[in-house]
């Protein structure tokens, strides 16, 4: 291996470790000042890799750190959008956090999930997936919960309770996994290569797809996704909207066999994806808080990518992960410079605020699949996939969902900055921004021919475009339809499943109660000597009929 | 059956029958006074009745000194006790 | 009957563990208080010292350290026999012991009052008596000989609970004293039966005895039960909780980390050497379904604590449980050698890691109470600013208590989860799961808690050394470093496993 | 083996069987804490009866019991009478402590102020 | 004929056990249960094992009673008054039927020993003349399974710092109050008589315990109980538990004992094995030493835990 390789394999490596290291720099007093104004600096390593890196480069860590990485073009593809949208995010977060408190808290919680969800994209073991899995969901923790207002850490709560359900549902499909295999920490290729062999194989399959649709937030399991994110400060739901989501997507294409066809895991998934590409959208209809409106938004995007996912499972198609990374890094650009714009228009008022909403609507519609726009790309390029027939009928039914939900969010963001004091907003928020939604145009368009195949042109194309347009005019139709019923809004809170689930809390806590009037009689003296007893001729009995 | 054996029969069955008026003294007699009574004499005596009539089958002398000793330690014990009992029975019967 | 132990040269070395710390009780006797506590320091060196030489002399000769004590061979005499597993429990209680003896030191120095008055002088004699009765139980082949050796262990782990003199705690201490003398009497009257049946008490011997009347199934049936009960196991933890929770700091670090595991290594021995494979199956499926419960159960009441010192104590309770489970996983009684299997390899880091995070976690406990004054959970809003280092302690044991990665609970998880797995115990592997769930219930509240920005800032009432925290962020970092231990059972565990093997003829 | 010897020790061990149960019976239900240590003591006295009765039937080789558990059953009997002495202390600090000499009160102790 | 003998004694043990139980007065449990423990020598003296039979009598009937006793004084005059037995038939039925069924259990696994009884009597008489010593139970008890008397006492000695440390901070290193307010003349009179008996039986004893039934145990029970009448009496003033002679007569047996453990290391054949010329005499030496510490040990046991304050 030249010296090139190794150089690259560094490169890689320094991706996952620059971020912990400026982590554990915030021990020092003197660096911790300092620490906010590096933030942007931090995913530069990964950004680099991603652009520079050919698929396929890997490094492994010493012995007693079992951890190897590799680079491939999906796991390439999600770096690079992610680690964009982080650095953009860092320096608004520098400027949008500045003199608050618990600062210091909030960058070593950035930093932290900001090397769990990187590293969670370029990680090729079973155990080190699970160590960055876990480093990115539980130090998200810290950033939903850094406002410590009520709704925050209720939300918080949430966020943690599903989040280590999650764990445990991966824990036992990794633990299944690795069983058959030779070496204790096998790498994923290899367990997934003998996955559909394994006798237990529907059951990981099950617990694999629990475990990452709860982390995409596919329905049912998606109830904390709309009350964490917009609980977050504006740069942390940026990120955690943009790429902490992916952590699932980056799962299902590894742990999927999509060489072989599974027909039937296939149509769950897709099956799944639809539908909450289709609840996300009429739940957000129904929202009034733009933060949640773009939650809902990203529940229904990650919808339609675990349906691309399915499809491409259920007929084998290997090009499939590529495709789904090429949609969730449009999605990543584009819902990061949306949740930035947020932030952006609500500082800005008067003569700023119009050119600031234009671009916002921009993004939104590109979001929708405009067609000139990125998102056009997007989904065509992923049309080919879905094949013709039903399914990619419910899929255009759903850009028409997506659609009529941009339309919302722009008419709640026009209304929302109406009354906004002339003032702009500070340039260190404004250029992340730009930033980002420059990149959430040129990306797409640079990458599109090396995915999908067909050369530029074919996107002007009269039929391509006939294709994007019709559900676009279906959900302005919509929009316009549904416009009078204004009421409408607001009406669903949001986290909607959960706020009946806590309606029944109350029925649920008399079971702690139970266990501790339980706990209390068994710890009085008599019954527990009885217990005793009755210990050892149950024992007893056991034993003499054994002999 | 020598006269050593029929000396201890005659011996043990005496001082078994004081232990048992002992004891019936015990059980009748109304208050503890008159208990301590008949415990301290009749079971001492029993005692010494049956040291005696062990002494016979003793194989050693030193055997036989021992049981003395056992007796005597008795007796010391018996007499305390008694003599304590008594003067809490005392100091309690003014009040009562 | 052959003459089943040849002294290895390392021996002397097993009676230096167990003599030490008894050595140490007498001239602290002697010396009086005010050298109390230099005479145990000491000790606490050379243990650790001694415990080193055993583990290295058990990996260069590669076979278990024997000695038999008098030259007598048993079955009259008796003989210490330490394997791979009863090293591992060596070196964890020495290096507990020297962490806790640490601890104790600047623990104590906050209020020289008590340092060298009733509370010191005690705490330090009766911590060696502790010591040297944990290394007889590890060590010793005759099931009397244990006896001894775990009345010495509640002898010094009673007075322990009731040190502060609180009636509270003199409560707590009295039940742990009549329900632990419960136990051992239990096994008191098993060892007799087996004497009885067997005229022999030394534990390979009795293994290699091929016929078993009625006499083994009623000894065992009331042995394991009386460690049960000295072990606080789930229907029998009436006494942990306010005896943990009411102990000083140093002296709960120690009771939970290593006490209760005592108990635990003898129902491994009786269970996996004594037993005849269908009991030791039957008792295996009985100590797993208890096991789960107690995870299940205690980690559910831990939730429900207000009280820091509680939760642990019940989250204690909890782990314990994980020990149980081994048995079903590790394929006790079912013929094949259990400690070739990863269950066992789990089972030993799970009460390793287990050790060192808990002792950790009452430490940083004991800590938060000595500055604020009391333990309330929810009245403690941003502890993590008062003494800095208690909160990184507390994220550091917790995580290896939920079995979050990197840290050792997660691999010990990890291998009973592939052993259930493997095995189709089902019930197993989602008990497994939900005690890691509901570890994360109780953890982090308290982490919610020490990173909370309270509106008044918590009033500090003593002033705490940095050199007091250090020692349990330590221990934490330490039972997060055993996560990079490899996956593959652990080849220090088997060593002098085989030949009782040959005795457990199935 | 004379069968006396061994109906005796028999006899003994039976007593001692009859002991422990009457011992754990007073251990398990008495609430009074001075009972329950004498009810230790009884369920101690029953074990050691059968110790005692193992031995008795171990005699040989012109002993008249094997010496092995009646050197255990001394030791044991010490170890019992610490046992006891402490529990009596124990006892006697939480009287003059709380004034009350029962533990029913098992409720979790209140948080410490 | 003896057999029906042994069947009374067995009856009147169980008799009393029973009557301990059930009896609603404390004080009456406790005498019952001191005539329990006295009966009991007597019966361990029908099972032919003179020395539990000494052992028994010194301490189940002598000093726990003597503990018992002075503990009830104690409750009555702090503690509410103790409650009685459970009588409503759900709290003692499930209990009793449970205990039942165990000593079935027991008994059935009593009379089910093996018929040749495995024994370790021929070991113990074969391998005595390499200790010198003619009693066996004393052989076992000092040689062959010497760790268990050194780690018994090392139980003792911790019992009693656990006991010491019960007391209150300002009492630490003091005295513990034995003298009763009134001191009746007869004690008095008693604890100038028997403690010359006392010691000389506890000397023969230790004495006599390397060929016939006696040994340390008994004799440290003795001597304890000697030294309890002479400070109940108030002869003698309870001893200051910082005085460093007392601690030395404490730690000293188990630390000789000790010590010629590791010289055995050197010397003979491993730690706890004796040179076989000299066996016997440092055995002797040995048990003498143990003999005080055992009576020190005991003694402050029964007196409790300090409650005076240390004078300098």
């Amino acid at each position: 291996m030249s010296a090139a390789a190794s150089a690259a394999g560094l490169l890689l490596a320094a991706a996952l470790l620059a971020p912990l290291a400026l982590a554990a720099g915030c021990l020092s007093r003197a660096f911790r000042s300092r620490v906010p104004g590096l933030l942007w600096l931090a995913p530069i390593p990964a950004l680099l890799a991603a652009g520079l890196l050919s698929a396929g480069t890997a490094i492994a860590f010493p012995v007693p750190f079992r951890m190897t990485l590799a680079l491939d073009q999906p796991g390439a593809i999600l770096l690079g959008g992610a680690a964009l949208l982080w650095s953009a995010a860092g320096a608004y977060a520098a400027s949008y956090l500045r003199g608050k408190p618990g600062l210091t808290g909030f960058c070593v919680w950035w930093l932290l999930t900001l090397a769990g969800s990187l590293g969670v994209l370029i990680v090729a073991d079973i155990a080190g997936f699970y160590l960055l899995f876990t480093l990115a969901s539980l130090s998200a923790y810290g950033l939903v919960a850094h406002e410590q207002t009520d709704a925050a850490r209720r939300a918080g709560l949430v966020y943690m309770v599903l989040a280590l359900l999650g764990e445990a549902f991966l824990l036992f499909a990794f633990v299944m996994l690795a069983a058959g295999q030779p070496d204790p920490n096998p790498l994923i290729r290899d367990a997934v290569a003998a996955l559909p062999g394994s006798p237990m194989r529907d059951g990981i399959a099950v617990l694999l797809m629990l475990g990452f649709a709860l982390k995409m937030g596919l329905i049912p399991l998606h109830v904390w996704l709309p009350l964490a994110h917009p609980a977050a400060p504006m740069p942390a739901s940026a990120v955690l909207s943009g790429v902490l989501v992916k952590a699932g997507v980056i799962g299902l294409i590894r742990f999927l066999p999509f060489e072989s066809a599974q027909p039937l895991w296939g149509t769950v998934l897709a099956t799944v994806g639809i539908l909450t590409a289709f609840v996300g959208a009429a739940l957000g209809v129904a929202q009034r808080r733009p933060k949640t409106i773009l939650a809902y938004s990203t529940v229904s995007q990650m919808g339609l990518v675990a349906a691309i996912l399915g499809a491409g499972l259920a007929a084998g198609d290997a090009s499939a992960p590529g495709l789904a990374a090429y949609y969730g890094l449009h999605h990543t650009l584009v819902k990061g410079g949306l949740f930035l714009a947020v932030g952006v228009a609500f500082a800005s008022g008067g003569a700023h605020r119009v050119p600031v909403l234009l671009l916002t609507g921009l993004l939104a519609l590109s979001l929708a699949g405009l067609p000139l726009t990125s998102g056009a790309l997007a989904k065509l390029a992923v049309k080919p996939m879905l094949g013709y027939g039903l399914f990619s009928i419910a899929v255009s039914l759903a850009a028409a969902g997506s659609t009529m939900l941009m339309l919302h969010f722009i008419a709640v963001m026009a209304r929302e900055t109406a009354d906004n004091p002339a003032a702009s907003a500070p340039l260190a928020e404004t250029l992340p921004f730009l930033i980002v939604a420059a990149a959430s145009f040129i990306i797409p368009w640079w990458l599109y021919p090396t995915l999908s195949g067909d050369p530029l042109a074919s996107a002007w194309s009269l039929a391509s475009l006939w294709k994007l347009v019709w559900p676009m005019m279906l959900g302005v139709a919509i929009f316009i339809g549904t416009g009078r019923f204004a009421g409408m809004a607001g009406r669903v809170p949001e986290g909607d499943i959960l706020v009946l689930a806590e309606r029944q809390a109350p029925r649920l806590a008399h079971l702690p109660a139970a266990i501790e009037r339980l706990d209390g009689r068994l710890r009085l003296w008599p019954t527990a000597g009885l217990v005793l007893l009755c210990l050892v001729i149950w024992l007893g009995g056991g034993f003499l009929l054994a002999a | 059956m020598g006269l050593a054996d029929a000396f201890t029969l005659i011996c043990v069955v005496a001082g078994a029958v004081l232990f048992l008026a002992g004891t019936l003294g015990l059980l009748r007699f109304p208050d503890t006074l008159s208990r301590l009574h008949a415990l301290s004499k009749a079971d001492n005596l029993g005692l010494g009745l049956i040291v005696l009539g062990l002494m016979p089958q003793q194989a050693s002398l030193m055997g036989g000194a021992k049981l003395v000793c056992i007796w005597l330690l008795a007796q010391l014990s018996a007499a305390t006790a008694s003599q304590l009992i008594a003067g809490i029975a005392a100091r309690r019967k003014p009040q009562a | 009957m052959t003459s089943a132990y040849a002294a290895t040269p390392g021996g002397l070395l097993l009676v230096l563990a167990v003599m030490l710390p008894a050595a140490a009780v007498l001239a602290m006797l002697v010396l009086g208080p005010r050298r109390t506590r230099v005479v145990a320091l000491a000790t606490l060196a050379l243990g650790l010292v001694v415990a080193l030489a055993i583990g290295l002399e058990l990996v260069r000769s590669g076979t278990a350290l024997i000695y038999v004590l008098g030259n007598w061979q048993p079955p009259l005499g008796i003989a210490l026999r330490a394997d791979g597993l009863s090293v591992m429990m060596l070196a964890v209680t020495a290096v507990v012991m020297a962490a806790t003896g640490l601890f104790a030191r600047d623990l104590f120095g906050l209020d020289l009052a008590t340092a060298d008055g009733r509370l010191g002088t005690s705490f330090w004699t009766l911590l060696m008596g502790l010591w040297s009765g944990l290394n007889l139980v590890f060590v010793s082949q005759d099931l009397f000989n244990l006896y001894v050796a775990l009345e010495l262990l509640t002898f010094a782990a009673v007075p322990l609970v009731c040190l502060d003199g609180r009636g509270e705690t003199m409560a707590a201490a009295l039940r742990y004293l009549m329900f632990a003398l419960l136990g051992s009497m239990l096994y008191l009257l098993g060892a007799g039966l087996l004497y009885g049946a067997y005229g022999t008490l030394d534990i390979r011997l009795i293994a290699s005895a091929s016929q078993h009347g009625p006499a083994m199934a009623i000894a065992l049936a009331l042995m394991i039960p009386g460690l049960l009960a000295k072990a606080a196991l789930f229907p029998l933890h009436l006494w942990l909780p306010p005896a943990h929770a009411g102990a000083p700091a140093a002296a709960s670090a120690v009771l939970s980390a290593l006490v209760i595991k005592a108990p635990v290594f003898l129902i491994l021995r009786l269970v996996a050497d004594i037993a005849p494979p269908g009991s030791a199956a039957v008792a295996g499926q009985v100590l797993a379904v208890l096991g789960a419960a107690s995870i299940l159960f205690c980690s559910i009441m831990a939730l429900r604590q207000e009280r820091l010192k509680l939760m642990i104590a019940y989250s204690t309770v909890a782990q314990i449980g994980y020990l149980f489970i081994v048995f079903p996983l590790a394929g006790v009684g079912d013929g094949t050698a259990p400690w070739g299997t990863i269950a066992w390899t789990g089972g030993a880091l799970q009460l390793t890691s287990h050790a060192l995070a808990k002792a950790a976690m009452f430490m940083a406990a004991g800590i938060v109470a000595e500055a604020v004054g009391h333990d309330r959970i929810r009245d403690l809003g941003g502890f993590g600013r008062a003494p800095p280092l208690p909160p990184p302690t507390f994220g550091w044991a917790g995580l290896s208590l939920m079995g979050i990665p990197p840290s050792g609970g997660f691999i010990a998880k990890c291998l009973l989860l592939t052993a259930a797995a493997i095995g189709g115990h089902l019930w197993l592997a989602l008990t497994i799961l939900a005690g890691g769930l509901l570890a994360g219930g109780y953890v982090f509240p308290v982490m919610d808690r020490a990173l909370a920005t309270p509106a008044e800032p918590l009033l500090l009432r003593k002033p705490i050394p940095l050199r007091l925290e250090l020692v349990p962020l330590v221990l934490a970092v330490l039972a997060v470093a055993l996560g990079f231990l490899p996956l593959a059972p652990f080849g220090l565990l088997q060593i002098g496993r085989p030949d009782i093997a040959l005795a457990v003829s199935p | 083996m004379s069968a006396i010897a061994l109906t005796s020790a028999s006899l003994f061990g039976l007593c001692g069987a009859a002991l422990v149960g009457i011992g754990l019976f007073c251990i398990l239900t008495h609430p009074d804490l001075l009972r329950r240590i004498i009810g230790f003591n009884i369920l101690g006295a029953g074990i050691f009866l059968v110790f005692g009765a193992v031995a008795r039937r171990g005699a040989a080789m012109g002993l008249s019991g094997d010496p092995v558990p009646q050197a255990m059953v001394i030791t044991g009997i010490v170890v019992a009478f610490a046992a006891t002495a402490l529990a009596i202390a124990l006892l006697r600090r939480l009287a003059s402590l709380t004034g009350s000499a029962t533990l029913e009160a098992a409720t979790p102790p209140r948080s410490e102020t | 004929m003896s057999l029906v003998f042994d069947m009374a004694l067995v009856a009147g043990l169980i008799a009393l056990a029973l009557h301990v139980v059930v009896t609603r007065d404390g004080r009456g449990a406790i005498l019952a249960f001191m005539a329990f423990g006295l009966l009991l020598g007597i019966g361990w003296a029908r099972l032919a094992s003179v020395d539990v039979a000494l052992t028994e009598a010194a301490i189940g009937g002598g000093l726990t009673g003597m503990l018992l006793l002075r503990a009830q004084a104690h409750l009555v005059r702090h503690a509410a008054h103790p409650a009685a037995l459970p009588t409503d038939r759900r709290r003692w039925l499930v209990p009793a039927l449970s205990c039942g069924l165990v000593t079935l259990a027991l008994a059935a696994v009593v009379l089910a020993f093996p018929r040749p009884a495995p024994s370790l009597a021929h070991q113990a008489v074969a391998s005595l003349e390499a200790t010198g010593l003619g009693n066996p139970v004393t052989a076992v008890l000092l040689a062959y399974r010497a760790i268990d008397t050194l780690l018994e006492k090392i139980v003792l000695i911790l019992a009693l710092v656990g006991v010491w440390s019960l007391s209150r901070d300002a009492a630490w290193g003091g005295a513990s109050q034995l003298r009763p307010a009134i001191i009746p003349e007869p004690l008095v009179f008693l604890a100038r008589v028997m403690p010359p008996f006392g010691v000389l039986i506890a000397v023969y004893q230790v004495w006599v315990g390397a060929d016939l039934p006696g040994g340390t145990f008994q004799a440290g029970t003795i001597l304890a109980a000697m030294a309890l009448l002479v400070m109940l009496a108030g002869l003698r003033l309870a001893p200051q538990t910082q005085s460093r002679a007392l601690r030395l007569m404490l730690a000293g047996g188990p630390a000789l004992f000790v010590l010629v453990g590791f010289l055995g290391v050197a010397v003979a054949q491993g730690f706890l094995s004796y040179p076989e010329a000299i066996a016997k005499p440092l055995i002797v030496g040995i048990e003498a030493a143990l003999t005080l510490s055992i009576a020190g040990t005991l003694a402050l046991l029964v007196a409790g835990p300090p409650d005076r304050a240390p004078e300098p």
